[in-house]
């Protein structure tokens, strides 16, 4: 076969059930993650955090915390570069605050000691003194005219005059005629939103151990989704060369989007670098909660016009998102994802990116988006239940599809969204009966995916197994689905490739394991690197034969001749082959280096059944199906794995999840009791469909699946809660309070 | 901070009476641990109780029940006939927290916590339980409703520890039952709890206790409740005077895991609920 | 010539308008057309962009190819969690 | 400083620690079982699952001193050498794992269940289990794997 080919059939490894390569390790306590690695003559560092959501730091005093025995540093944010722009500037001001604290848990100091007991103690007799500053914590309140301006000149040109400093980025798109679509409408429902923020919840709070001298040379290890993205921040906040830091990711106890930032890993850095020892520096979960990266919070406004038939005439909607107390709010995927699955003549899309007085947002699994899809299609429910028409109907009759124009602007591709729709509706799900006090909701949901910088290293053992080397964190069985798609690619079993992740001295730059890459960029440049290590291969078989290169063919693990013509040998296994190729042109290793562009984007619908307790306002998920196109499922019960864990965030975000700020500006809620993630008798089994049509994109037709997933169920829950209580929720989460709140209300106004 | 393992009461109280500084008793830990190693409070001195004998028996008291102060939730909910007798009780210990706590947790600790809406004290309260108070001055026996004083503190004096719960006798055609409401299906602190202890002569109710945890700085007894279903056969007027009563009776705050309005209103549901229970259990036990 | 539509929000650096003709026979030639035609665009192509090319989304490639009837499209910088 | 004589996976084992450390300190840091994970530090998560003369707790919980003369169990001593607990097969079999860090506390949780209930119904694995938070399964492959395992040892008892 061709080294560029796209292969869609016949595959022997690729769609098996294999069992993870680390799966005996993680069961048995091995596996090492962020927290389990020591140092000879380590010491322990704690984090000095502000108590204030905004204050003015006017002195710290440490040397009661010097004092104490066992105290071997501590630094503040003097102990780091200076003269950092930008986004690294962004960075470091919210590692470790410069003149003001930006919000409740930002960190002004941290102490290194001889025991994790010593640091917490010593951390505690740190003597902050704060000027306190007015706060805001709420997206709307925080773009009043009266709202404390958080950083005066944050905001970019994109910004139109006249708004409040907090607004900090704009962001506007959309083509026809929106007014027009609207007059063409027999009914146009609008209504507003809003969500709080939630948190990723891994449940491996950040962890790290940093070894820095005077050299500057250094050695991380930490729990990050992408070890290079550290080596480059921690390197610019430490005045390093970026070189001269080896970072080695540990396995990682879960992510999604929250590890893409880095928090401790430059404070552990600058610790070691002041004590001269290595410094182990873990989070607490409040810690985690108080001042890593959680969503941003929402406030929307959504209108959509629809013609009795269910034509979609128009969509409009404004997104304001707060992101914490610097710029990025992802506001323009919201605003480009909220209207993706519709084939719309008329749409427009505003976004407002806001700041306030809370940590620092990070990704989270589709970033942006599932809020969007929460208003959305939040308004399509209603649309459809006023003029009596199947939700699935309206969204088969309005679907994006190959060649439709996207509400973003460009034609799309090859794309599965009525091939999600239609399984739906024929699963036996969609025409269950349901019984009295439940509510049945769909949604629909859709993420760009990325593909981003990506570098493999596929070397041959003289045995003729295979080491293969990336460089994407392992977050969710990454490890078993490039060993198959390098087994496959060389004709090998599946358990003769050891597949490692390689630190950042090992590979050239690869970028986060984010975006639902892995399995399609670092896949894909697996199976490249797996042709090139065939294609040398083939060349040292057509030496041994004396035939032409291209006369040679690569087949279950063996050279053969292409044909009669190419003149008569047995086959050579690979182990033949490399064997001897210390003496046949030297070891055997196939790269590839490139930023694969080709990640196709992926859509999703859920079904969900809930049942709602009108006396209390509970709410109770009782079935749930995922329905979402992966493209090619390389290894079937890990997309499964993606599709039913993004639906359980999403159960949660719906349901109970929420950031809750006191008056005081204070984060209410920062330990498991009282953020409240799904637990395991909170959920139904979660049923999924995997659709498979092909990303041209990749040589398997591999769409990413990891963020999909969670867009769909903010909304479907909704609409399934709304159905079942007889009355619209239109915040997040949907709380017993606000359920019952709800009720109330439609009560008393009919 | 100094920790001690006494192997008498007579010991604790004499550590405890010459402590200096913040001074905790440790039975499951489960509250104790939590607030140390959150740095909300970290005693001076730490006495562990659970090397005093006879504090992890479950024992007969006349007709009634001597539950020694380390029992754990799950050693309540493995005994043969205490849940049997008192259901509402042990299923009320048993909602707090995980399997893993329910392996630690003890009624000592979740009433000397001091939390309003700790689940077995509206349990214990409803069914009347009692217990042994010892310190300095001698013993005393206390009324659990007398222990809580206000959200982390209690009527203990210094130097003074719980050193036996007393579960009354259940006789005939009694029944109880404990109802909390929170927002996930376990793992959560009670938004509202209610307790409900009532006694049938036939169909009618003859005694009943009401109780009420998380609608007020500590857990309510509340009479007015009681009286609602005395002497009714528990029909829907009954209900919703129940309902009323427990409702009106509430003092609750606006916080993080509920409103005012919504404690207010699902303490009324739980009391209905609770009630229904107590009563088919009592009915059964006739 | 190419074709390139921008986001409406970008229109106030453009004159105005929210299609422009570049000379560009690839993504990065584009984007410095855009700058070279309309240096208010700069801060935006600075911060970040990718292209849609024919429906494609490029998100970072400046050596993807352009041809004079493609259909480009500026977006907003894609990255995930 | 505190001495501490404990058994820990049937091995004996002492330590000196701090009244303040937990268990579950004593574990990681003095002992080097880092099986046992730091989930949350409040009991909340169950990561730090272990058995505690055969009882289900949180090492979190439990201060290392309260070890002294007690029998622990941990998900080190769950494997009998090389040969993998059927529960920890099973794990591997139906991708009940996916970052991992959740898993030895649920596996040491799990195995306690069917100790003490050989044939527990899903509503009595999803109680049981309610104190193991996981974030990335959505627990339906655990609780498959969990059902799976307690029919596959009811058949061959």
């Amino acid at each position: 076969m061709a080294f560029d080919d796209t292969k869609t059939e016949d595959f022997k490894v690729v769609g098996q059930r294999v069992k993870r390569p680390d799966g005996v390790d993680k069961v048995t306590g091995k596996a090492k993650f962020g927290a389990d690695a020591v140092a000879p003559g380590m010491l322990f560092a704690a984090i000095v955090r502000s108590p204030h959501a905004h204050a003015r730091i006017v002195k710290i005093d440490t040397s009661k915390a010097e004092a104490l025995s066992g105290v071997k540093g501590i630094v503040t944010r003097a102990d780091f570069a200076t003269g950092l722009t930008g986004g690294d500037l962004d960075v470091l001001e919210n590692v470790m605050a410069g003149e003001k604290a930006l919000y409740d848990g930002h960190a002004v100091a941290a102490v290194a000691a001889t025991s994790q007991l010593i640091a917490r103690d010593a951390a505690k007799l740190v003597e902050v003194e704060y000027e306190v500053l007015p706060h805001v914590t709420d997206v709307d309140k925080a773009m009043a005219a009266d709202a404390p301006v958080i950083r005066e000149g944050a905001a970019d040109q994109s910004v139109p005059e006249g708004m409040h400093a907090n607004v900090v980025r704009y962001h506007e798109s959309g083509h026809g005629d929106i007014e027009a679509g609207f007059a063409e409408a027999d009914l146009v429902v609008e209504d507003s939103f809003k969500t709080e923020a939630t948190h990723q919840g891994y449940i491996e709070p950040h962890a790290c151990l940093a070894q820095l001298g005077g050299d500057n040379k250094g050695e991380l290890w930490c729990c990050t989704q992408g070890h290079w993205n550290v080596q480059k921040l921690c390197a610019a906040m430490l005045g390093l060369e970026t070189s001269q830091l080896r970072v080695t990711a540990s396995e990682i106890g879960g992510g999604f989007g929250g590890k893409t930032a880095v928090f401790i890993e430059p404070v552990a850095l600058a610790l070691s670098r002041k004590t001269s020892r290595p410094v182990k520096l873990v989070m607490s979960r409040s810690e985690v909660f108080r001042a890593t990266g959680p969503t941003a919070s929402t406030s929307m406004d959504i209108k959509i016009g629809m013609k009795k038939d269910g034509t979609i005439t128009a969509g409009q909607g404004t997104f304001r998102l707060q992101g914490g107390a610097f710029p990025g709010a992802p506001m323009e995927f919201t605003a480009m994802c909220a209207f993706a699955p519709y084939n719309l003549q008329n749409v427009k899309q505003v976004g407002y990116d806001v700041m306030a007085n809370r940590p620092k947002q990070a990704a989270y699994r589709a970033p942006g988006s599932p809020m969007a899809a929460f208003a959305v299609e939040s308004v399509i429910d209603e649309l459809c239940k006023k003029l009596g028409l199947d939700p699935i109907e309206v969204r088969l009759k309005n679907a994006s599809k190959q060649g439709t124009k996207a509400s973003f602007g460009p034609t799309w591709d090859r794309i599965g969204l009525v091939e999600t729709l239609e399984a739906a509706q024929s699963h036996p799900h969609y025409s269950a009966p349901l019984k009295e006090g439940q509510g049945r909701g769909i949604s629909c949901g859709f993420w760009f995916n990325h593909g981003g910088e990506t570098s493999v290293t596929l070397a041959l053992s003289e045995d003729g197994t295979a080491q293969l080397s990336v460089g994407t964190p392992d977050i969710g069985g990454s490890r078993a689905s490039m060993a198959q798609m390098a087994a496959e690619e060389l004709g090998i079993p599946y358990e003769n490739i050891r597949t490692t992740i390689a630190d950042t001295a090992t590979l050239g730059y690869n970028e986060v394991s984010h975006g639902s890459r892995v399995t399609y960029a670092s896949g894909l440049a697996t199976i490249k690197a797996a042709r090139a290590a065939v294609k040398i291969l083939c060349a040292r078989a057509a030496a041994k034969w004396g035939i032409d290169e291209d006369a040679v063919v690569w087949e279950n693990g063996c050279a053969k001749p292409s044909g009669p013509n190419a003149g008569e040998f047995d086959p050579l296994p690979i182990d033949k082959l490399t064997r001897s190729m210390g003496r046949t042109g030297g070891p055997i290793v196939g790269h590839f280096e490139a930023t694969p562009e080709g990640a196709g984007v992926s859509f999703a619908t859920h079904i969900v059944d809930a049942e709602v307790d009108k006396e209390t306002g509970q709410t109770k998920v009782v079935r749930y199906t995922v329905v979402q196109d992966a493209g090619k499922a390389i290894n079937p019960a890990y997309v499964e794995g993606q599709f039913q864990g993004g639906a359980a965030q999403g159960i949660g975000w719906a349901l109970n999840e929420e950031y809750i700020y006191g008056e005081d500006g204070r984060l209410q809620n920062s330990v498991f009791l009282d953020y409240r993630i799904p637990v395991a008798s909170d959920l139904p089994m979660i049923d999924t469909v995997i659709v498979e049509v092909p990303n041209p994109g990749h040589p398997y037709g591999v769409r990413g699946v990891g963020e999909t997933s969670i867009c769909p169920p903010l909304a479907a829950i909704a609409n399934a809660v709304s159905n079942a209580a007889g009355v619209r929720l239109k915040e997040l989460p949907m709380s017993p309070p606000r359920i019952l709140a709800a009720l109330e209300d439609q009560a008393n106004n009919g | 901070m100094q920790y001690h393992t006494p192997s008498s009461f007579d010991d604790a109280v004499a550590l405890a009476k010459d402590a200096q500084g913040v001074t905790r008793f440790l039975a499951g830990g489960t509250d104790v641990l939590v607030q140390l190693r959150a740095d909300i409070v970290t005693p001076d001195v730490l006495i562990d109780i659970k090397k005093i004998a006879g504090v992890s028996d479950i024992t007969r008291e006349g007709e009634g029940w001597r539950i020694g102060v380390a029992v754990t939730g799950a050693e309540m909910s493995e005994h043969d006939t205490l849940g049997k007798e008192w259901p509402g009780l042990v299923e009320a210990m048993d909602l707090i927290g995980s399997t893993q706590v329910q392996g630690r947790a003890t009624l000592t600790g979740n009433l000397c916590n001091g939390s309003p809406a700790a689940d077995s004290v509206p349990a214990m309260v409803a069914a009347g339980v009692t217990v042994s108070v010892t310190g300095p001055n001698g013993e005393r026996k206390v009324a659990v409703e007398d222990i809580p004083t206000a959200p982390g503190k209690t009527s203990l004096e210094a130097g003074e520890l719980v050193t036996a719960v007393h579960v009354p006798a259940r006789g005939k055609s009694g029944g109880d039952a404990y109802l909390r409401f929170i927002p996930r299906t376990e793992m959560d602190i009670a938004v509202v709890g209610c307790g409900v202890n009532l006694r049938l002569d036939g169909k009618k109710i003859v005694e009943a206790r009401v109780s009420l945890g998380a609608v007020a700085p500590t857990v309510l007894l509340v009479e007015e409740a009681a009286n609602a279903i005395i002497g009714t056969e528990l029909d829907d007027a009954a209900l919703d005077a129940l309902a009323e009563a427990a409702s009106a009776a509430c003092n609750p705050i606006d916080d993080k895991r509920g409103t005012i309005k919504f404690r207010t209103h699902v303490a009324g549901v739980l009391a209905k609920r609770a009630a229904k229970i107590a009563y088919q259990r009592a009915e059964a036990a006739s | 010539m190419v074709e390139v539509n921008l986001w409406s929000g970008l229109r106030a650096f453009a004159d105005g308008k929210d299609c422009v003709e570049v000379d560009a026979k690839n993504v990065g030639e584009v984007l410095s057309a855009l700058v070279e035609q309309y240096p208010g665009l700069e801060h935006v192509i600075e911060a970040g962009v990718s292209v849609a090319v024919d429906g494609k989304v490029i998100a970072s490639g400046l050596t993807e190819p352009v041809k004079p009837d493609s259909e480009v499209y500026l977006m907003q910088q894609l990255k995930g969690g | 400083m505190i001495h501490v004589n404990t058994k820990i996976n049937g091995d004996d084992v002492e330590f000196l620690c701090d009244p303040r450390e937990t268990l579950l300190d004593a574990l990681r840091d003095k002992l080097g079982l880092t099986g046992s994970k730091e989930g949350c530090g409040t009991g909340d998560c169950g990561a730090c699952s272990v058995t505690m003369d055969g009882r289900l707790v949180c090492s979190c919980l439990v201060l290392g001193a309260e070890a002294d003369g007690k029998e622990i169990g941990t998900v080190e001593g769950m494997a009998e050498g090389e040969n993998l607990h059927i529960l920890q097969e099973k794990f591997i079999e139906h991708a009940a794992l996916q970052c991992g860090i959740c898993t030895p506390g649920i596996l040491v949780a799990t195995k306690s269940l069917l100790e003490k209930h050989p044939e527990p119904t899903e509503t009595q694995v999803r109680y049981w289990l309610a104190g193991n938070l996981c974030r990335c399964t959505g627990y339906d492959k655990i609780i498959r794997a969990v059902m799976e395992t307690a029919a596959d040892l009811r058949k061959a008892s």
